[in-house]
């Protein structure tokens, strides 16, 4: 049973009145009882066919495909520098996982505001952020985003909209609340989206900021990305519900989603509605999307804790092998996709060869923009 | 010029800048309907309406979290933790979010807030709720500090803080809410990072912040008596903080004293101590002493409560011992 | 419509399609639609007499009656002994809702754990504390249960299993998370109980806290006192979901549970239930108990902010006549009632004595007890 | 006698400890299966099972006060914070709870537990992953604070931090990890509030803690070829601290410098500043240094990172500066 399957068995055992925690074999999986790294393995959804006639216009879908073919060979590039010694600190890759920032890029408005997590590589690139800036910001160069200030786990891009990534699990759904606010109060329509992982809802900042943004009707979406795994720890084995967000919507008023996070087509018919939602003064809404990393937690993580059957059956149903099948299928020329690949590898070799030759950052920046006035001045 | 207690300063420097900037909102729990657990912002609910005014759940990061928000995205959020002990429950958006934001993102956010938060022991609510946590804010690069120890210095304070770009943690005495004090009409607008001579002497200086501002001037008062002049500092802002002041009144003084509600160690106290060791040492005569609250967490009961931290005989007794 | 009939209202509409947020009129009263003081009154549930017949150990009723009877007594002593100038700092009376401590208290093993907040004088007394340590706590004598150090927000009688008041919001939940993982650790079967408001929902710790119960199955019990403000503010104006406990059990894998906390039968019924499954390894439990509290927030405020008609409607509700009349119809003598009403009455007086009597704790008690050897030195 | 990295003294520290008592049990994000995102608890859920040795959720309150209860109710936990960042998601609990439980039950309540947590930089993780917040910590009553600077103080004072009846903050040093030393055999027991002279001298004291100790030294072989003899003192606690040990150096040398990895601004240098002034002001001849990370958020990129937290060079150019 794929995880959307178990949710509507679950649903559907719960509303003939069963317990399924006694009777599916997946509800004993989320505890402490088999070996480290010997839980079963989740498999992922199969293909949803139907979503080739979905209503997405074709622009939308060349975007997403463009999009993740960015993300995906940037997050290719940055493994090969890291390992030539070149990446600085550390990095939290999104291999495997681009069709929900792909999908989200592609429907928000260039006023709109996102807020990311450490790795938010990909949501940084789907806002329109600079390539070179991203990849100058991960070799420490003074052309990074950040200055060389920063570094991977707080990309932040604000004429993009990129308001940030934060590296401390949770805060960040609080502040999205308050652009959300900033949005409303000021009379526009702009929404602020917060993406975060599974791991992330069983903090406090979570549910504070859920109830405050069901409570003040916030035009927010909040999108978990569930990919499994919190660092090295299955999600189910620390959290109380198979679905850490979607399970948790109704706390706050809100409906359960679950979406294939594989699919960006998927992504993008659930982040359309939201949005709209949203925008049109509907409030918030949760979503979680079901993917996977192709990779460890980290640079420095091989992932071993995870049961090879299921790295294996994921990377089978790796987003992009299956958005190019889908635009085939709709009629897109082999040729379309291989220019817009090969347009963005050159781009992404001369954001690296831009970055590597950039200068490092003048060691007097240490002691800028600490205040407004731009220095670091406490004291007279 | 009308006489208007620090509490009543808190809401009309809010409706002050409230008045002139749309931008500015206040949130925080209680705060309209109730006008405040400790009635500071009585009034602003029926002046400003629900939109500008706001009762939240109790979910002190989503408050913080919404207000640094609302700040990078062109807001003036005025935000209110109830009690300062409580900091401690939103901490990581105060230290690691509102205070790195600028610095990390090398200068693309801007985080224009205010926290006000009520400090300071005195009302017997033990060692949860009176606490003076000054020091933990002053310690973290990027915030900055403000303590005001009259009803006028609250206006004019609130004020600059508001207009302030960076973040502001505004801590107000709970023992101070109900003295009262002159203050001009008018708008008022006062200035960040000058501490104020409340008091010229030539034989040593005290340098005090907010409660223990009046409490230093009325042992300064005592120690005239004895033919001691003491010179007292008003320190208002700990960041940016007015070292020229401080360390002008040492030179002419030699002498120096700190008096703080914090706890001992690590007390802003120390910090002053260090700056005038580094930068006035040869004009000092003798070692500098720092009255402080010993280093307990505050007991509820009365009499232990004002014995613990620093009185007015305290002041007096520990100046004399130190001149010594 | 009453609460309890509003929830069952909901979850049929639930079951039926509906939205119930657009039909019921109960939904808008979450938000700030109405001016201050003037929403929509929520009254009590009618009396539940099937429960007169509740296999309840008429022991078991009596000293449900007689802690009653003390706490109510003692917070009118303290009232009076607080309009005399002699109670110390703030309190939190916990008139009103004496039915929830007195249920557990009667429950509970001696060597169970309970954890309340700043409202917690019913729930020290429930578990035998002295009336007298808590009296002269108040009034900040050396004989209280604190020394005169902690005050009314703090109380605690380690020797009574009463491990502590809790100030600040959501803190103890975790921390009655500890106590309860100690036991099981320990191979006991205690179980630790914590109590707290409706508006302590709301915070992050609630929610890490349940999450973390129900993750390791802890034997913990979860007692929202669901008195319908939080300070001045109707818990439904800053709440997503009508129930504020109940609505999120579901989040934690956890049974909703509501119910009558004016009524010490039903809280007995329930409690027992939650404590046998703790107890017998079946993890923790999270309950609603629907209540209201006479006076105000705390001692300084009078209660303005609360429509007249629900004030009084919750008083006619009180749990105490509510409890005599149940003893009286199942055949207990009025003269028993009276006779420990009368006892307590004199226990009371007697530990009101007694603290106005007790000295004023010594100033070197200042300095005891920030560490472990009794002392504050924190170098050499 | 065998060479052991300050990552492995973690492990073997709480694995004696887990094997003298009972009690004793380790929690926190990772620690079990993986063996700690740092591999500083690798072996452990080998050695002692999972109920002795527990991954949790991304919960730092939950866990902390998971501590607190078991440890008030006869257990000895060891939590892991990952990050010393994150104390700031659960500082409620540690500063309001934790630090404040047995002064305010009277004595009532106990909390024998260990925090264990990955503080300091140099891993280019930026401001939210590498601040140095030990001084955070000793600005609380109640708590006890430690950050050993080698793997055998790593163990010794471990097992002191386990058994002592208070809670303990116990800071690990991020880029000491991979520092290796020889670590006596058997079963190892240092005694908290003891400061160790690491490098005896005479013409000047210098006071180091965790990274800045090998750092300091470094800095003091520099300054003996040049015909300055610096005295190192390795702080290794801050509360309990062992001022008889720094004071009597400065009596001995008249000069003293704190060399410490925190901002400037009330860092831990700032309360030994103040201790010295006020206790040996008469025997000191110059004024006294701090040498600090600059009062910033840390900047991620590696140069950067490597000006900002002091360096040998650094050290020794303050050092000599401050001399003249
Ligand atoms: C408050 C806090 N605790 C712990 C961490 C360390 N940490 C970084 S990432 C991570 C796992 C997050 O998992 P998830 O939310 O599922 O996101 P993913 O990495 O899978 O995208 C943890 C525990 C942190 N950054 N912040
Ligand atoms: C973290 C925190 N925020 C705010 C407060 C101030 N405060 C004290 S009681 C209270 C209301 C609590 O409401 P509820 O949980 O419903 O409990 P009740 O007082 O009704 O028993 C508030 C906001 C606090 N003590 N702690
Ligand atoms: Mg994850
Ligand atoms: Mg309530």
């Amino acid at each position: 049973m794929n995880p959307l399957e178990r949710l509507r068995a679950r649903r559907a055992a719960e509303d003939a009145g069963e317990d399924p925690s006694m009777t599916t074999p997946e509800a004993a999986m989320g505890r402490m009882d088999k070996p480290y790294g010997a839980h079963d393995p989740t498999l992922p959804p199969p293909v949803d066919s139907t979503l080739d006639q979905a209503p997405i216009p074709l622009e939308h879908r060349l975007r997403m495909y463009e999009l993740q073919q960015e993300i995906r060979q940037v997050e290719t590039q940055l493994h090969r520098l890291f390992v030539m010694g070149l990446v600085q600190g550390t990095s939290h890759l999104y291999t495997g996982m681009e069709a929900t920032a792909a999908a989200f890029g592609t429907l928000l408005r260039s006023d709109d505001y996102s807020f990311a997590t450490y790795r938010g590589h990909g949501h940084t690139l789907a806002r329109g952020a600079s390539m070179k800036g991203l990849i100058g910001e991960m070799l420490g160069r003074e052309s990074g985003l950040l200055g060389g200030k920063g570094g991977s786990m707080h990309l932040t891009s604000v004429e993009h909209g990129m308001l940030g990534s934060y590296a401390i699990i949770g805060a960040h759904l609080c502040i999205a609340n308050g652009a959300a606010w900033s949005a409303r109060y000021r009379g526009t329509d702009q929404v602020a989206v917060a993406f975060f992982g599974d791991g992330t809802t069983n903090i406090g900042a979570f549910h504070e900021a859920l109830n405050f943004a069901a409570v003040y009707d916030l035009p927010v979406v909040f999108v978990c990305e569930n990919n499994l795994y919190m660092e090295y720890t299955p999600i189910g084995q620390i959290t109380a519900v198979e679905h850490p967000a979607a399970d948790r919507a109704p706390a706050y008023g809100l409906e359960s989603i679950v979406v294939d996070g594989n699919d960006a087509d998927a992504v993008y018919l659930t982040a359309r509605d939201a949005l709209e939602k949203a925008r049109s003064g509907g409030g918030p809404s949760l979503i979680e999307t079901l993917t996977y990393r192709h990779g460890g937690h980290s640079r420095a993580d091989p992932g071993t804790y995870r049961p090879s059957a299921e790295v294996e059956a994921w990377k089978d149903r790796d987003p992009i092998p299956l958005y190019h099948q889908r635009l085939l299928r709709i009629g897109v020329d082999e040729s379309t996709l291989t220019g817009i690949q090969t347009s963005v590898a050159e781009r992404v070799d001369e954001a690296t060869e831009d970055a590597k030759a950039a200068a490092k950052p003048d060691p007097s920046v240490i002691f800028t923009d600490v205040y407004a006035d731009g220095g670091y001045q406490w004291r007279n | 010029m009308a006489e208007l207690s620090y509490r009543e300063a808190v809401a009309r420097g809010i409706a002050q800048e409230m008045d002139r900037d749309e931008r500015v909102f206040l949130i925080g729990e209680d705060v309209a309907g109730a006008g405040g657990v400790f009635k500071t912002t009585v009034g602003l609910l029926d002046r400003f309406g629900p939109r500008r005014v706001v009762d939240t759940p109790i979910s002190e990061q989503a408050i913080l979290g919404a207000a640094m928000g609302a700040a990078m995205t062109g807001l003036r959020p005025i935000a209110e933790i109830m009690f300062s002990d409580f900091f401690a429950v939103a901490w990581d958006i105060v230290v690691n979010e509102i205070a790195k934001a600028r610095y990390m993102t090398n200068g693309q956010v801007e985080v224009p807030l205010v926290i006000r938060s009520a400090n300071g022991g005195g009302a017997r609510f033990g060692a949860q709720h009176s606490q003076s946590v000054e020091n933990w804010a002053m310690a973290v690069p990027g915030l900055k500090v403000v303590a005001p120890s009259t009803p006028a210095d609250v206006v004019g304070l609130l004020a600059a803080s508001v207009r302030d770009p960076d973040p502001v943690l505004f801590f107000e005495h709970k023992s101070l809410y109900a003295s009262k004090a002159e203050v001009p009409d008018g708008e008022i607008l006062d200035e960040l990072g000058t501490a104020k001579i409340v008091r010229p002497g030539a034989d040593l200086t005290i340098v005090a912040l907010a409660l223990m501002v009046p409490r230093a001037l009325e042992a300064a008062e005592i120690l005239a008596g004895e033919g001691i002049d003491a010179e007292v500092i008003d320190v208002r802002s700990l960041i940016p903080l007015d070292t020229a002041t401080i360390l002008g009144s040492v030179e002419k003084t030699s002498r120096l004293f700190t008096v703080e509600e914090n706890p001992r160690v690590l007390g802003w106290g120390a910090e002053i101590v260090s700056i005038a060791v580094d930068e006035a040492f040869w004009h000092l005569d003798a070692p500098i002493v720092r009255i402080t609250t010993p280093h307990v967490p505050l007991p509820s009961s009365g009499g232990l409560e004002d014995e613990t931290i620093p009185s007015v005989e305290r002041i007096v007794a520990e100046v004399k011992k130190g001149l010594v």
